[in-house]
């Protein structure tokens, strides 16, 4: 609070609040040159350390590989998590099972964790519908309105505690989802419910061509929780511990009823998406400053002074990671055979007979025109 | 003293969540209140404030929360205190609500109902008064369910509630409490999809649904014209073999709403009338609705409603028309 | 920032956010008591002292008499702003001519002080279509659907930017409105704009029947500023001075380009409207304790200790207000005559010619079903 | 080589605002990128980051910010990236934009245009795909405009920068960059509210707007029925007397649209018919459209399309149906 303060010109009595009244720190277990207090190091086994690391991994090679896939038009558009593999390899790592993750699309590595199959990523963006059937298995929404969903998150969490479920829901976004109203009323509605529900902003520092600083002039989405009355903190997204950890405290706040807001501060090294040209928006010395924060390499560096880098062999973990996704495509490739019927069937439990009769009509008229064929099977898939 | 649509209200509510605890009612000032027009009264004390709650004043956490709510298996009923404040959700209906079970494949769904009252004549403010079901209608997936009668709002709310996909239930709010009839204690539902023929005739069928109802019901009374009358009741999905069968008799037909003319529902109707039964009509379908501009202010909102000499006079010309 | 925490039975190690580090205080000029720092009294002179005072008898004056013409049928619904009228007037009179009001309804005397007249408030609750056009001229604007109209304020300060404009705008709203999604896109905008925007929030503590404390898990609202990186401020909404000199100051900032997110710390000591029972939600102790601390009475004595209530003859003060009163109404029920075409003629420039055949079917209705007049015009106007 | 509907975008953007100083072009990512589909692109160069601005992820400011620039007398251009993010702005359309004149008697008004990309085509994610003009259109006050080919689009645009009253332009991303023609320097507009016949004909008017127009006279082509093409271009305020005119000669007519067919604009294109040349009519009016589903995702989006096959096949129906 400061008092008796300018502004500009302004003279000011009154004791205005602006954001340094709210010291934020960047929470960080290893720092970026791989330095680390042994003391602040959760508390896992050997495997576990292990584990995250391969995660990483897989995350990392994932987004290589489908930047790949679309380059030889066998993906549509698709968008590149290079950057973020800590803070989505440590948020995940923290959910159990039962608990609920809606995604905006990034997240590949947590809903694998979840039990997602590859398979079903890939079906997601190659369009078909049945992804987000086998997702929702899982407890995983992707929504891609951004922002919009996050309402819904409330929601989950509010039904947890109504029916007295130990278990939590997450939303993942980014921070151009933090300027929507419904990332507003969600929050705010959550802090009132003292709902389960976790908030998770991956703050990559942009929203395709929008720094952040044009999304908001706020310093840090952490600083939005008190406007909430939830819990907030920002962490180093690009340090896998830290976001595991801070993620872990997180989600037992929400099991008590402490709604979550946290920002894992990390950066997308490539484009928005596989149609994006960073480099009309940004400089290459950001890119390379952050290059140079590579959290896996970070992360390499602390398996190392832990004496546990000797047990990766990091050429068969990249090509066990290769086998899956070859599977994968496999599997992918070979789905099918597929209906129109699905996609009347799906939108209410039982066909109005309108939308019954406009189904008859599509499918009489794909056996009967002869060339409406040529317009839809052998136009170009994506 | 038979009930009127309010009663009706409280009565489907009171029952559904006594049968079933799933069922949670929330919304603006609902719990604490029993809600601005006294619909959910009584509820908070009878459910506790765990299945009967306040929200704050957030249309888009409502409609969001009611989805999160569904799809984690509850059976949320959302109050919007009015439809005029129903647009700053409409994505959470278009992008969520109406399109969970179709982007799951089933696996999720959205049995939930926003109810919300709509509708001029009640001397309000701006923005509470508007009829926009015919937009709402128009999205694939959301149904959307208006009744005109205490029986029906019952057994209309109650299959809503039960309804394993989304149902806007909008609400007459100028006949909340002008029409009375006997509501039954009994358990029943009147199916979603099924108008209702109020009165048979030969001569023109004559369309409406909600607060309209009464109004065309007093203008046939009046009348010498032998119309049959049907309510909608649900206007999506909508019951077009009601509607065919009486055109196929009639040969003619009035349409009756609130909404603006121009892409309300009415339209719709009589697409349907020329999908199926053109060469039937004797005459040009008229639809008698409000016009294509805000509702008046309340010191002139009844210059917009259709009124009794309005919707008679087009049914005689209808009735009339050689063609 | 707390460390090594305990929340419930959850430890924590990670430098968590809450709102208990962002210390938020009540600014004060004149306490509950009558009591004040002679220092920190705004440099007023005694017309002004005076018209603060007057301002605020005509708010009470016009609450009170419009509930008793609602009583009497002569008006439709209405609110009252008792318990308010500091927040309004010291707000109000801090603005310029100039300066555009975005209000939500219960802000008569801060209208009245730009230049809109009492007749047309009584057009506007009468539900008379010209009330907002006379509004519009004194850069007035009534929004009834609550938070909605503060993306539009938004855009008037962006306009005054782009155009180099010298004057503010404000938009005052309740506590209910910062629940709304609209609310922070709109605050947030600004933020990024640096739009000399004042959101002004009175926060009477409900929102119909629902207690601040339901409407959010935050403590005040003053907080979200930091999470727009806006000034904020909380203000004892039951002191003009300290509102008027803190608006002041507001009104500055905003001038240089720091949006700011007041909130007016008040209370409704009637109900939300005519149509509401206050006794439903809430026990007379909390409401007598505000009546206690009523703003009129408090700047009574503020002006008794300055030397100044000897200049204030209130009989006559109320008479006059009243005169104006009875002179207002006077004015409203001759209003007139008015005509269907107006409500056809102002939603396009030029009326299409669709539009233009509704209305000339509306008037040979009018004109040729003798009963249609029984149904429209006989109906009880509000 | 001749231009394209982004091309014509850009030449009116750039035209309108070297004119007018107070047109402002805003939205996400159109300033420094030129916007997702490039369509800005240039206009920060060359007019400045005061007038060309990249906003926060926020539909409800975008949209509400435009009317309150308008209101306050500058000529704000908005882009909502896919229509498929508008349903957050609904609210600032319904609630203030379409009702700003009214509301304050003339006294203030909102001279804005929302553009927005809209329609499937494109392989595109979820929500990126859909046309929900038909809801947008029934809301009184705003104005809704669909060009369908370069020059439309060009002289379209000007005349929504320069209308008075608030315009929703929705732009066939489809064809953004699939139809070339030449697009002329000069400053022209082509009037907002009236439609324009493609090709005259005696047999049955073909009616269509968008993207689909494309589809539509593919499909007219390949036919040997003589065949009335009109292109809506504005969806509301609609260019009655040009369908009526055209349906009193032929007698026949099919619609066709992208969204779906329950409660789309083709409905009330039906009614207008009905009301003003039932008589004429011949045969019933076709409708092809969209399904009432959401629009599948990108493997299976075609099977949804209106494609000239099952256009062709209605208009020989409707052409060679005895009535
Ligand atoms: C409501 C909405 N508006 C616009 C878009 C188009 N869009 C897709 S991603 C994106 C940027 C998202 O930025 P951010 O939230 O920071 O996530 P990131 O891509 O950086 O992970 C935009 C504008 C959208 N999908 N939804
Ligand atoms: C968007 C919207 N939702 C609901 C309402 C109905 N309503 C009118 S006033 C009100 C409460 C407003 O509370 P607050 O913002 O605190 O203002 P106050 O009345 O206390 O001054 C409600 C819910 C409305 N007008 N607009
Ligand atoms: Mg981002
Ligand atoms: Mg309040």
């Amino acid at each position: 609070m400061t008092e008796n303060t300018t502004q500009g010109t302004v003279e000011l009595d009154a004791p205005w609040i602006t954001q340094n009244d709210l010291p934020v720190t960047k929470y960080q277990i290893i720092d970026e040159n791989g330095g680390y207090d042994a003391e602040a190091v959760p508390d896992l086994d050997t495997q576990e350390f292990l584990d995250l690391y391969r995660w990483m991994l897989v995350e990392k090679r994932y987004a290589e590989r489908m930047i790949n896939l679309q380059r030889r038009g066998e993906m549509g558009t698709v968008g590149s998590s290079r950057g973020h593999e800590a803070s989505i390899v440590g948020s995940g790592y923290a959910l159990a099972d039962d608990d609920y993750l809606l995604a905006m699309g990034r997240e590949t590595s947590a809903m694998l964790m979840k039990g997602v199959s590859l398979r079903d990523i890939l079906l997601f963006w190659r369009g078909i519908e049945d992804a987000q059937k086998y997702l929702a298995q899982q407890n995983c929404m992707i929504g891609i309105s951004v922002g919009g969903y996050l309402p819904v998150v409330t929601g989950i969490g509010w039904g947890m505690n109504i029916t007295d479920t130990d278990s939590v829901v997450t939303a993942h976004f980014g921070d151009g989802a933090t300027s929507t109203g419904a990332f507003h009323e969600a929050v705010n509605f959550a802090g009132v419910l003292n709902a389960p529900a976790i908030f998770y902003c991956q703050n990559n520092q942009w929203a395709i061509s929008t720094p952040f600083e044009k999304q908001t002039n706020a310093d840090s989405i952490a600083q939005r929780a008190v406007g909430y009355g939830v819990h907030g903190i920002r962490v180093d997204g690009n340090d896998v511990l830290a976001v595991y950890h801070a993620m872990s405290e997180a989600r037992e706040l929400a099991r008590q009823g402490n709604p979550v807001l946290f920002e894992a501060l990390t950066y997308r090294t490539e484009g928005h998406s596989t149609s994006d040209d960073p480099t009309k928006y940004r400089g290459s010395e950001e890119v390379d400053q952050w290059k140079d924060r590579d959290p896996i390499e970070r992360y390499e560096s602390f398996l190392e002074s832990e004496g546990l880098w000797e047990e990766v062999d990091k050429q068969a973990m990249v090509d066990e990671v290769d086998a899956e996704f070859d599977a994968a495509i496999e599997a992918a490739d070979d789905y099918g055979p597929r209906d129109v019927e699905e996609l009347f069937a799906y939108l209410y439990e039982e066909m109005p007979p309108e939308l019954e009769s406009q189904l008859h009509e599509l499918e009489r008229s794909l056996r009967e025109l002869d060339d409406l064929e040529e317009y839809i099977v052998r136009r170009p898939k994506g | 003293m038979p009930e009127t649509i309010i009663d009706a209200i409280n009565m489907a509510l009171s029952e559904e969540m006594e049968q079933d605890d799933r069922v949670v009612v929330f919304g603006e000032d609902v719990a604490e209140t029993g809600g601005v027009f006294r619909a959910t009264e009584g509820l908070k004390d009878r459910f506790g404030s765990t299945r009967v709650v306040d929200t704050p004043l957030s249309e888009i956490a409502i409609v969001g929360g009611a989805v999160g709510l569904a799809v984690f298996g509850l059976r949320p009923v959302a109050e919007i205190q009015f439809s005029g404040f129903l647009p700053p959700a409409f994505d959470q209906l278009v992008t969520h609500a109406s399109r969970m079970r179709w982007r799951t494949r089933g696996e999720w769904s959205a049995p939930m109902v926003v109810r919300t009252p709509y509708g001029a004549g009640i001397r309000a403010l701006e923005h509470h008064s508007e009829s926009l079901e015919g937009a709402y209608a128009h999205v694939p997936g959301l149904k959307v369910v208006i009744p005109s009668t205490p029986y029906d709002t019952k057994g209309l709310l109650k299959a809503s509630i039960r309804d394993p996909d989304p149902v806007l239930f909008m609400e007459p709010k100028h006949v909340y409490r002008s029409i009375r009839e006997d509501v039954p204690e009994d358990d029943y539902e009147v199916p979603i999809g099924d108008a209702a023929v109020r009165r048979e005739g030969e001569d023109v069928t004559v369309i409406s649904w909600g607060a309209m109802m009464q109004q065309t019901l007093e203008a046939v009374s009046k009348l010498h014209v032998d119309a049959e009358v049907i309510d909608l009741r649900t206007i999506s999905p909508m019951d077009r073999e009601t509607i065919v069968e009486s055109v196929k008799k009639t040969g003619r037909c009035v349409v009756v709403h609130e909404a603006p003319k121009s892409g309300g529902w009415g339209s719709e109707i009589i697409a349907t009338i020329n999908d199926e039964v053109l060469m039937y009509l004797e005459a040009p379908i008229e639809r008698v609705t409000g016009f294509d501009i805000p509702v008046p202010l309340l010191s002139m909102e009844d210059y917009y409603i259709p009124h009794p000499p309005r919707i008679a006079e087009a049914i005689e010309r209808v009735a009339s028309d050689g063609g």
